[in-house]
């Protein structure tokens, strides 16, 4: 259609969609898909670092790891008022997670088993995100393209803070590293496979990618945080969690192993270690907050009431 | 049971330092285990924030009061290396979360003795204490105007809101008595112009409860029933032992690594 | 009337009721409320030592001490039989306890602190229980007295178990031996309550001693404990958690302090430290554990009909 | 990490009876949460007994698993001072008691496997392991019996039961199979004459479940549904963490102490 034809001319000017816009529907139902998606990850991402908030081993490792989970509250809160523009409310949102609908980042399904996981989760898996959302600062539709710019700008001090507690403890003592071995050996594939299938198995790219609300393929990002970490990593004084890992002169890439696609689908269907566990506390938690939001609800009405009569 | 409890009975200003940093600390500790747990986004944020500030706090108490000592211990070494008899704070603070209502009303009853207490300590002779009180004092000033405020939204809310914080209040109720029971570290305290006598600020505790419950339309209990004391004596519930456990393990478990 | 003259002159002859004799109302009263009341203590001393069984410092310790809860329920078995024989059943006898009408020894509200408060326990409170019980073994009821011949002699194993963990303590590091002067210090006094109110202000003691189920007033007791453990405290190496114990020639025995008999009233009416906590864990459990109760009912009637109608 | 992890991995037969001890261990500190607090008098003694019947088992191992390594650590350093990365547990057995339907769901599925493993192990080529494996196997012949006549008499009691017992074998299938997944150790104790291969139990315990289960008028889960894995590798659930600070406590904070 002309309308059709119209907004893509405005996005291939560059030219933001703002929420007044008209858009296809298809554009608004992948917006909200993915934003919400992004939204709840920021949510249920508080869960593996809350399980050692009470656990930290200083007062200012907790502190830092208190601000990062409030920071990731306040991404929730950016990200679902950005798909709220699209016409769609949080409450529905969070029905959708809650009923197994929607997703959140499948990383999120693997366990915290101790402190250096905290560094793990920093360092990998805030990095890996930030690589995915750097381009989307640029992204086609204005308000998540503007909640995106101050989600980044956060997440690049988590990773940073992430990559400070890995380098404490690998100049620790040797159960310190050995615990931050163990932790990147088990964060790395699952951080990997935070950038979707494979280029040849992922679907609706191409129509993102028109939209510019994907623009990059998931292999080329998923090859940037390979090419960024593994300096790191030697820089940590760690082993490659990868025997297949090795520098490509000829690409100008690091090569690196296969990712075990079938965890990655056993982890969406919902058979990761902990993705019971994660939807089981976030459901808790909405339910026994019901009392409260209605509380709140109810007395704003009364005040609204007594205004009305006064 | 270590030295402290026996060896630094002299050194009051010392252990008063250390009740605050303990208050602080304890109160943060529970706050934390909501964590992406709370009943709105918006809640999970600013209790965080309550939690944040009160480690900041704790931070600063807890340096202080090691400087205090001058046995080279650090704040680490106060948080996570002291047994239960040896932490002095309220045992209101170390009540498990409950219900939100209860961790709600945990807060506010001490929020209203913090912000009284904080505010008398700006005046305390020792500088250092004082500027550290008039920094808290910052923050606590809207802790207690946010638990004020949600308690009267709460109380005056819904007919089951209204009955989750009372029972809150009345469960809770026994443990506001030590808040302003003065032992000899708070006489001596007094004494040399470094803190306020905590018997001093009960009316003023008493005029603030009796507003918000007023507005929140809930009542407040009996105030000649029995109090619970002994936290400020280390002397404290059945759920000390579990809290530290947890908090303390990495630093138990792990003796003299960095972090 | 004849009766209760035949009912006397037979406790008088020393010769034992049993439950299908004639006995005054009276006299079944008072056994039911005192046999439940012990046996109310039992069930619920298992908590303040439950307490610390996942906390216990040593294999061995743990093992000793799920041991000694284990004997603690039996011996709550044990009671609640010898007071079904007097015509009331367990469920009547627990409604009382979690209704609160019913009470159960005051020192189990006090909370347990430390290690050191298992061996403290096992010491002074078991050891209390058993300066009462010993008399009841002879006691003019058949099945309490011979309930407590069984209790009383598993109950000398915990107060010797107890003082053994005192001793390790003492013999330990600073530490562990201010842990230790704690524990007695905490628990002396309510141990000392244990034996009740002092003579003049006992009620009942006359027509029970007549009835020959107490055979010694409150202040004998007490003063028989306070004999005994004077001496162990010294042995351990511990300071007297009184400042007024002193042995007195004259009298042959030693003086001890003021109780606080206000502390004992205040616990009594349920504003000791853990009343609440201790019956809200027995309601808890008697709660949740209904369907379980239920269940079991429901599939032995099953049996039950199957086995008719076959 | 401890060294555990890194330098042990040649000597499987420490690890091997590292994995019994540490089973045992972990299900007993679990079973001990419910001192007190069992749905009738009968059965909190026939659970604490249960406990006290597998941390006398897990001190036998313990033991002997201290004399392999030839170290000089006892039974309680085993116990009390590694973390959980260093324990070898199934995942099953650290899982929360939940309701005492889930506590005795988990306990008969443990049970059954317990029963046949010790049971093959009574043929155990090494000498010790045999005679722990025949001591521990008539405490656990008697687990067994009970745990099994409970499912069945709590799956076939009333509506609600059967629902509580069908969640609870639902929500802890997933942990089940690990039990019978050989690993590199199995192997080297298969092929030393030392214990079965987990894998060759599992007929034997199909067919225990599915006789209770009919009994019990229970479903059996999808036997093709996705296994949780890692106890025994050291990869724990999050709930093993906690277990750990609580247990560690007192070796961990004064360390060196005897009690």
């Amino acid at each position: 259609s002309d309308a059709e034809r119209a907004f893509q001319d405005r996005i291939d000017a560059g030219i933001r969609i703002e929420a007044k816009d008209w858009m296809p529907d298809a554009y608004r139902k992948t917006l909200i898909r993915q934003i919400s998606q992004h939204a709840h990850s920021e949510i249920v991402g508080q869960l593996p670092e809350g399980n050692w908030v009470t656990r930290a081993p200083t007062l200012k490792r907790k502190a830092i790891l208190l601000a990062k989970i409030q920071d990731e509250a306040g991404h929730g809160l950016y990200l679902y008022s950005a798909a709220e523009t699209l016409g769609v409310s949080r409450d529905e949102l969070l029905a959708d997670l809650h009923s197994g609908k929607a997703k959140y980042s499948s990383i999120f399904n693997y366990p915290t088993l101790s402190w250096a996981d905290m560094g793990a989760i920093g360092w990998l898996v805030d990095g890996s995100a930030i690589i995915n959302q750097i381009p989307l600062c640029r992204c086609s539709y204005g308000p998540y393209s503007r909640a995106m710019i101050r989600v980044c700008k956060e997440e690049s001090f988590h990773a940073r803070q992430g990559y400070d507690i890995m380098m404490a403890l690998c100049r620790g003592t040797a159960e310190q590293k050995a615990m931050a071995q163990d932790a990147l050996n088990r964060y790395w594939w699952p951080a990997l496979m935070m950038f979707g299938p494979s280029d040849a198995a992922s679907v609706n790219s191409a129509q993102s990618a028109q939209w510019r609300i994907k623009l990059f393929s998931n292999d080329e990002l998923r090859q940037r945080m390979v090419d960024q970490t593994v300096p790191q990593i030697e820089y940590l004084g760690l082993q490659l969690p990868d025997p297949a890992i090795k520098w490509n002169e000829e690409r100008g890439h690091y090569d690196f192993g296969d990712i075990n696609w079938d965890e990655f689908y056993q982890v969406l269907k919902g058979n990761g270690p902990c993705n019971r566990e994660r939807l089981r506390t976030r459901v808790k938690a909405y339910e026994d907050g019901a009392w409260f939001r209605d509380a709140l609800q109810a007395h704003a009405d009364k005040q609204h009431d007594q205004k009305k009569s006064a | 049971m270590s030295e402290d409890k026996f060896n630094h009975k002299h050194n009051d200003k010392f252990s008063h330092v250390l009740r605050l940093a303990d208050h602080a600390m304890i109160l943060s500790q529970r706050l934390s285990q909501w964590c992406g747990k709370g009943p709105a986004l918006e809640e999970d944020m600013a209790l965080t924030n309550v939690a944040l500030d009160l480690i900041g706090q704790a931070r600063l108490w807890y340096s202080y009061a090691a400087e205090l000592e001058g046995k080279g211990r650090t704040e680490d070494d106060l948080a996570f290396l002291r047994d239960a008899h040896d932490f002095h704070n309220f045992l209101l603070l170390e009540q498990p979360n409950g219900t939100y209502a209860d961790t709600l009303m945990r807060q506010f009853l001490f929020d209203t003795w913090h912000y009284h207490y904080l505010q008398a300590l700006q005046q305390s002779s020792d500088q250092q204490i004082a500027a550290i009180a008039e920094k808290s004092l910052k923050e606590v000033t809207y802790h207690l105007r946010r638990s004020s405020d949600l308690v009267v939204r709460l109380g005056d809310g819904t007919e089951l809101s209204q009955k989750m914080m009372q029972a809150a209040l009345d469960e809770l109720w026994r443990f506001t008595g030590e808040m302003f029971m003065d032992d000899e570290v708070d006489v001596a305290m007094h004494e040399a112009g470094i803190a306020p006598l905590p018997s001093q600020l009960k009316s003023a505790w008493d005029t603030h409860l009796a507003d918000v419950m007023h507005a929140a339309t809930l009542h407040l209990p009996d105030a000649s029933s029995w109090m619970h004391k002994g936290g400020r004596q280390g002397v404290h519930t059945e759920h000390m032992g579990y809290l530290l456990a947890e908090m303390q393990f990495l630093q138990r478990a792990y003796p003299g690594a960095q972090w």
